[in-house]
């Protein structure tokens, strides 16, 4: 066994240790704690930086070894794990930095980072998730940490969300195992194959094989938070803003959609799903959820209930780019998990800031707050200036991208989807603005602004600042080669025989 | 070397018996770390030389089957040898410490300790049918004793219905073997085997083949004959709650499925088999909801027992008349479904038992608020919970994969109702738990942290059927072995 | 048809009386002797099937022996554990525990009942 | 023909006796009924040409059993004793 | 008309029963059987040490199954006395103050005591043996008992301990010495069959007896008990 069939592992273990230790370590020590953390997650970083640099090479990672009898467990990096694995390492580290400053002075903390720190080696899980088996053992494994974290709050509002959340997400993981379970029953082990498995398939198996996937694109997608399935994401906002992040710019929303792709590209394939017209029927569900979550979230007065609803809606971009099935659209979709990703999670950083600072839940709150909160309120308009998709910035990218694709593939109608979609998105996202720049203060903050010193904690500021430069950068440096974009594309021509 | 292993294993749980009950507590305890460690070790050993040998057959006394009593030592009962050792050593211990020494009546715990450790033995290796009929009232009375110890009303209560339940199955039990004998004219199960093998006249028998499954499901508490178990296993203490629910129950299943699969094919039928594993899916719905509708703690884990019990009576339609692969499959998920619940189910009553300690209440409710505290317990109690809930990468998701594919291939579709549905079942009573913990708005104050060595016993546990998972497919490749010579299985 | 298979079917309707008395009767004690009876009607049908063809067979009369062993001990033992229930409770049967479920409401209710 | 007579008859009275056993009104009543089950018992061990079961029923099943019944027997009628015949369902 | 409807399906399940086990009774006698049991035994008896081929099966062919049921007996006993809070013997309610009682005592008791090693001795070539001699045993002890003669060690104490155990641990010292020769476990060496079985059950007697005395006198006296697990909070 080479180290380079151990970097996965590693990759999983620094957070796995991570959480052990954080489990061990007493409530009072804080400093030790946090260390930890950050060492963790720098030290991942660097795994991940080196198996992404790797891959770039044409190099493989991976390591398997049997399980139960006929299923394996198998580690492996390719380049679609690593575009999920450098996203959860990178965030993992700014959401640490973050969540430190956050949950200041708040009990439970080692708890908190525990499950956190566990909840990171899930992600991680699912990124190198060589099969359909593994990808489920951490799919299964992040439902269970991410538990802890929306009901760590304790009040009787948090228990109830996290109720819901379970009953949702492990009603999904049961009918995602059924799939599984189906798809094995017919075709054994099916390691993640890029072109799929059924290219020349038997047209008996057609049938059989459509009904697995919708039983599968059902279980995944209730973590995507399709449209029935959705109900548990607004409930969960209760959670404090970096598990709020947390599981809407990283771990479970993308779990759902990055297991979706992993079904279309490299179980299926992607072309098998077209001709099977499975393709149909997933773009028209992304369609509707991108319209429908926009136009419930124009009516949300909570702020980060309003962001959870743009994340229903922003999710499925990445489903309706599969559907698009073209390399252009592909590549569109791709790059929407990233940059969904960073402008949500530039969001989710900000509102934490705007509640934990000055006490604003409410969107009608919120009047003047630019004034007093700049840097956070300039790191918020950037990234709402993403989702409307603005140029150059990184949501601008994913729409002109996918646009294009639609065009290739005959697909018209998506163009509409993404104009309605970006019509609702500067529907709900401008009066907000409105309101933090050019409106008069309503009520007295908390605690004014001193001269000399942060609007708000360092910790809590510059998160925000990094993720707001990053979707500038990915915007304006998007043909670059290391860019998500260029990252992307590497991913189709390696992924997508087209 | 063999036969040396073989005496240690059988002399050594009934000789700490004698000693145990000699001595009071104190001395009882170090006595039984000694004895723990030695069984502990000779199951070890006879574990790693079927690995090597493979199986064996051990004539006691020197007298073959049919005139004397033949033990069967393979891959399966080394295997079941080595859990009851893994998980009577991690109660065993936990006992030591958790019981109060002060009070008379304890000492008598080590003596029935180990009665029921030999009893398991006799079950595990046993062959011949009267023998089995012995183990079994072995254990059935010391797990009597073991609850009725203190003798407090409701534990006599509890005890009692036990009892009777227990000598119910064995008589019916027994009378197969009186059927059995008169049919074939020996007791030894793979004499009859090969009897009924060679011509199939087993007519009649199959009455006896029904009898004998009605008693040891009764006494394995398979719905609707499970109303003595959750007062049973709620109301001992914590060690000897784990014990019954790891152990005691999975005797008399394991000798119902060694029956089964031994003489199912020629005497059983299509309904019976749908019959038990309808049963035991009832049992999967019935026991999840009841431990969803209890308030304490154990009540809680006594339901989910029942509920976790019914998993294995799938056993019976997947080996009916079904293809070899399929029945292989079932027989791997059966293996995987009662190491792993042994596990799991122990470190869950010997956590649950440091909690009660901890908050000073047996209520679910009077955890409230205690996952403040990190109870290293609330941690083992949780991760068993992943695998009563049958969730990746534990012993009990890798079994109800296993079941799961065998109904699949077996065309038995309906089974995956019953896997996934109680698969959900049980996450919610195990969440009920976990939920309560973490409510904040509790006044609770104080908490009392158990000794580490209490604390550590269940983790222990319950990371071995968490990583039984991972390891699935060694530990069924040992449970494949059988005879040396070829013969048997 | 011989005495001896005479004494097996003896052996079988006492298997039932026995039952029906350990089902319909809720007196620990009687119920005992219901199980009693019970025990008889198996070890006749033993030796009784048994010795219908080969004549006497000791190896069943051995295991009757056991049997009857057992079984006294396990009467023995439950006619200590029903006379101590009986001091504790005075009771002479085991009624159905009280229940202690939860209402049918479910798991919310409970937060607002009084801790004991 | 005596011998089957013999046999028939024993068998009557085992089940009768049995049928007493369980349905006497008096708790006292049905263990001395169990311990003249017991004692029939025994002879049908010895028309079973089992001299040693014969023997074993006569000194436990009917002589032990029997002292131990009917000491408990005293001592629950004695007391602040529960209905007899309360009926139940299986347990 | 309720109880009725309690009876009914009882009474069938019962009938139903009886039918099915008649039934199959019926088919099982009308076949033969593939093994011949007792002409093997009837073999293999010279090499068991003994005559009688009862106590041949029970002490030497089966002689796990005792070794077992002796350990059920041993636990029955353990668990009684575990329960029982005997705190005095002298209990009055016991004593009965009837002279004819009495004065079959004296005259059975002893009479008792011969038969009971009768049997014992008896057992190897003819019927009888350590059970029956130590039921009858345990039989004239509780007759002493209740004419209220003190036996004070049956007290829970080291001696009724010693005496529950004492034929259980001679007859496994017994299986594992044979084992340790390298044999299997209770294999005895044939020239010491005989003795061999002679000590087992002769203290099989002793501890049987002494098992059904102690569950005998287990009686419930007083109230000590123990509260269930948190059951204050």
């Amino acid at each position: 066994m080479t180290t380079g069939a151990l970097l996965p592992v590693f990759a999983l273990m620094t957070s796995l240790t991570a959480a052990v230790i954080i489990f061990t370590l007493p409530e009072q020590k804080h400093q030790l704690r946090t260390a930890v953390n950050l060492i963790a997650a720098v030290l991942k970083l660097l795994l991940v930086g080196l198996m992404i640099w790797g891959v770039f090479q044409g190099r493989e990672y991976g390591i398997s070894f049997p399980m139960i009898p006929g299923v394996e467990f198998v580690l492996r990096a390719d380049a679609l794990a690593m575009l999920f694995a450098g996203l959860s390492a990178s965030w993992w580290l700014l959401t640490t930095v973050y969540a430190v400053g956050y949950l200041e002075d708040s009990p439970n903390r080692s708890r908190f980072f525990g499950f956190f720190s566990l909840c990171v080696a899930s992600t991680m899980g699912i990124a190198l998730a060589g099969n359909l088996f593994t990808f489920f053992l951490f799919y299964e494994m992040l439902t269970l940490s991410t538990y802890p974290l929306v009901v760590h709050r304790g009040t009787q509002q948090a228990l109830r969300a996290g109720r819901t959340y379970i009953i949702y997400t492990l009603t999904g993981g049961a009918v995602l195992l059924f799939g599984i379970a189906m798809l094995h029953g017919f075709s054994g082990d099916l390691p993640f194959r890029p072109g799929g498995h059924f290219a020349d398939m038997s047209p008996d198996l057609q049938a059989p094989l459509t009904l697995v996937f919708v039983i599968l694109i059902a279980g995944l997608g209730v973590k995507a938070a399709i449209v029935p399935l959705h109900g548990w994401l607004p409930t969960a906002m209760v959670a404090p803003a970096p598990v709020s992040a947390l599981l809407h710019a990283v771990a479970v929303v993308k779990a759902g959609a990055f297991g979706i792709v992993r079904v279309v590209f490299e179980i299926y394939g992607l072309e098998t799903a077209n001709a099977l017209g499975l393709l149909w029927g997933l773009a028209a569900i992304a369609a509707f959820t991108i319209i429908y979550g926009s136009a419930r979230a124009l009516s949300q007065s909570d702020l980060k209930r309003r962001l959870a609803f743009s994340t229903v809606s922003q999710v499925s971009y990445i489903i309706l780019g599969l559907c698009l099935a073209g390399p252009v659209g592909v590549a569109g979709g791709l790059v929407h998990l990233v940059h969904q990703g960073v402008m949500k999670i530039t969001l989710f950083f900000c509102a934490g800031n705007y509640a934990e600072t000055l006490g604003i839940h409410r969107i009608d709150e919120l009047d003047g707050a630019g004034r007093r909160m700049p840097g956070t309120s300039v790191a918020f308009t950037l990234a709402a200036f993403g989702m409307i998709g603005t140029p150059p910035l990184a949501g601008f990218i994913t729409k002109w991208t996918m646009g294009t694709g639609a065009l290739a593939a005959g697909m018209d109608w998506v163009i509409a989807v993404l104009v309605i979609s970006s019509l609702l998105n500067a529907a709900y996202f401008l009066p907000v603005l409105n309101r933090i720049w050019f409106r008069e203060q309503k009520n007295a903050w908390p605690e004014e602004r001193q001269w000399g010193r942060f609007e708000t904690s360092a910790w809590l500021l510059w998160p925000p600042l990094i993720t707001a430069g990053f979707l500038v950068l990915a915007g304006l440096l998007a043909s670059a080669s290391f860019s998500p974009l260029g990252w992307v594309e590497l991913i189709v021509a390696r992924e997508v025989d087209l | 070397m063999t036969l040396w292993l073989m005496a240690g294993l059988l002399f050594t749980p009934l000789a700490w018996a004698v000693l145990t009950l000699l001595a009071g507590f104190r001395r009882g305890r170090v006595v039984t770390w000694l004895g723990i460690a030695i069984q502990v070790l000779v199951s070890l050993a006879l574990w790693a030389v079927v690995v090597r040998d493979g199986g064996f057959q051990y004539p006691l006394g020197g007298w073959q089957a049919p005139l004397g009593i033949e033990l069967r030592v393979d891959g399966l009962a080394v295997t079941f040898v080595l859990l009851t050792a893994l998980v009577a050593a991690a109660s065993g211990l936990h006992a030591g410490f958790y019981l109060d020494p002060d009070k008379q009546w304890h000492r008598y715990f080590w003596p029935l300790f180990w009665f029921l450790w030999a009893g398991l033995n006799v079950v595990w290796l046993g062959n011949d049918l009267f023998n089995l009929y012995v183990g079994l009232e072995l254990i059935s009375l010391s797990a009597v004793g073991l609850v009725a110890l203190g003798g407090q009303s409701e534990a006599l209560r509890a005890a009692l219905r036990y009892l009777m339940a227990a000598l119910l199955g064995s008589l019916a039990y027994l009378l197969g073997v009186a059927l059995f004998y008169g049919e074939f004219g020996s007791l030894s199960l793979s004499g009859i085997a090969s009897a009924l093998g060679q011509d199939s006249s087993g007519d009649g028998t199959g009455f006896a083949l029904v009898l004998m499954l009605f008693g040891l499901a009764l006494k394995t508490a398979l719905f609707p004959m499970h109303r003595w178990l959750p007062p049973a296993h709620g109301i001992a203490r914590s060690p000897v709650s784990a014990l019954l629910s790891a152990l005691v129950v999975k005797g008399s299943f394991y000798i119902a499925a060694r029956l089964w699969l031994e003489l199912g094919a020629p005497l059983g039928s299509l309904a019976l088999a749908q019959l038990l594993g309808l049963l035991g899916g009832m049992a999967v719905f019935w026991g999840g909801w009841q431990a969803l509708r209890q308030r304490k703690l154990k009540q809680v884990v006594a339901y989910s027992s029942v509920a976790q019990i019914g998993y294995l009576f799938l056993l019976f339609p997947l080996t009916w008349n079904t293809t070899e692969a399929a029945a292989l499959q079932a027989q791997q998920a059966m293996t995987l479904q009662v190491i792993s619940h042994a596990l799991a189910k122990a470190a869950m009553f010997l956590s649950a038992g440091n909690l009660i300690m901890s908050v000073g209440s047996n209520r679910v409710n009077a955890l409230a608020g205690v996952s403040h505290f990190l109870p290293f317990s609330l941690f083992s109690f949780g991760l068993a919970g992943v695998s009563l809930m049958g969730l990746p990468p534990t012993g009990g998701f890798a079994a109800k994969w296993l079941f799961l594919q065998a109904s699949l291939a077996t065309g038995q579709w309906w089974w995956l109702v019953v896997l996934l549905g109680g698969g959900l079942l049980s996450a919610a009573y195990v969440f009920r738990v976990y939920r309560a913990s973490f409510v904040e708005d509790s006044n609770i104050d104080h908490f009392f942290h158990p000794a580490r060595r209490l604390e550590i016993i269940p983790m222990i546990l319950a990371l071995l059927s968490l990583g039984l998972g991972l390891m699935a497919e060694p530990v069924l490749s040992v449970m494949a072995l059988t005879f040396a010579n070829g013969e048997g299985t | 048809m011989t005495p001896s298979l005479l004494y097996a079917f003896a052996g079988a309707a006492l298997c039932g009386i026995g039952l029906f008395g350990f089902i319909v009767i809720s007196h620990l004690l009687r119920k005992l002797l219901a199980f009693n009876l019970m025990g008889s009607g198996v070890f006749l049908v033993l030796v009784g099937l048994a010795q219908h063809r080969s004549g006497p067979d000791p190896v069943p009369q051995a295991l009757v022996l056991t049997g009857i062993v057992v079984a006294i001990a396990a009467t023995a033992l439950a006619v200590v554990l029903i006379r101590r229930y009986f001091h504790l409770s005075g009771k002479t049967a085991l009624e159905d525990p009280a229940r202690d479920t939860l209402p049918h409401q479910g798991p919310r209710e409970v937060r607002e009942a009084p801790r004991e | 023909m005596a011998e089957w007579l013999l046999d028939v008859l024993l068998v009557i009275a085992l089940l009768v006796t049995a049928g007493s056993v369980l349905w006497s009104r008096d708790l006292f009543r049905a263990v001395v009924f169990f311990i003249a089950f017991g004692l029939l018992m025994a002879l049908a061990w010895v028309r079973l040409h089992a001299p040693d079961v014969a023997l074993a029923e006569a000194a436990i099943g009917a002589g032990l059993t029997g002292v131990l019944l009917l000491d408990a027997a005293r001592h629950l009628s004695n007391g602040k004793s529960g209905g007899d015949d309360n009926k139940e369902e299986p347990s | 008309m309720k109880r009725i409807l309690t009876l009914l399906p009882a009474t069938a399940v019962c009938l139903a029963f009886v039918s099915g086990l008649a039934y199959s009774i019926w088919q099982i006698a009308i076949t033969t059987t593939s093994v011949d049991l007792p002409g093997l035994l009837g073999e293999n008896l010279d090499q068991s040490g003994v005559e009688n081929p009862v106590t041949a099966v029970l002490l030497n062919f089966r002689s796990y199954d005792t070794l077992l049921e002796i350990g059920v007996l041993v636990i029955a006993g353990i668990a009684g006395i575990s329960v029982a809070r005997t705190s005095s013997l002298e209990d009055p309610e016991l004593r009965t103050s009837d002279t004819l009682l009495y004065a079959l005592q004296r005259w059975l008791i002893p009479l008792m005591l011969l038969l009971a090693g009768y049997l014992l001795w008896a057992g190897s070539d003819r019927p009888g043996g350590a059970f029956q001699a130590g039921a009858v045993l345990a039989a004239s002890g509780v007759l002493m008992r209740l004419g209220g003669i003190p036996m004070d060690f049956l007290r829970p104490g080291i001696m009724l301990r010693l005496g529950l155990s004492l034929g259980f641990a001679v007859f496994l010292l017994v299986a594992v010495t044979s084992a340790l020769h390298g044999g299997e476990f209770l294999a005895y060496p044939p020239e010491l069959a005989k003795t061999l079985i002679v000590v087992i059950e002769t203290v099989l007697t002793l501890s049987i007896a002494m098992v059904l005395l102690a569950l005998f006198v287990s009686a419930p006296v007083n109230n000590a008990e123990e509260p269930e697990e948190g059951g204050s909070g």
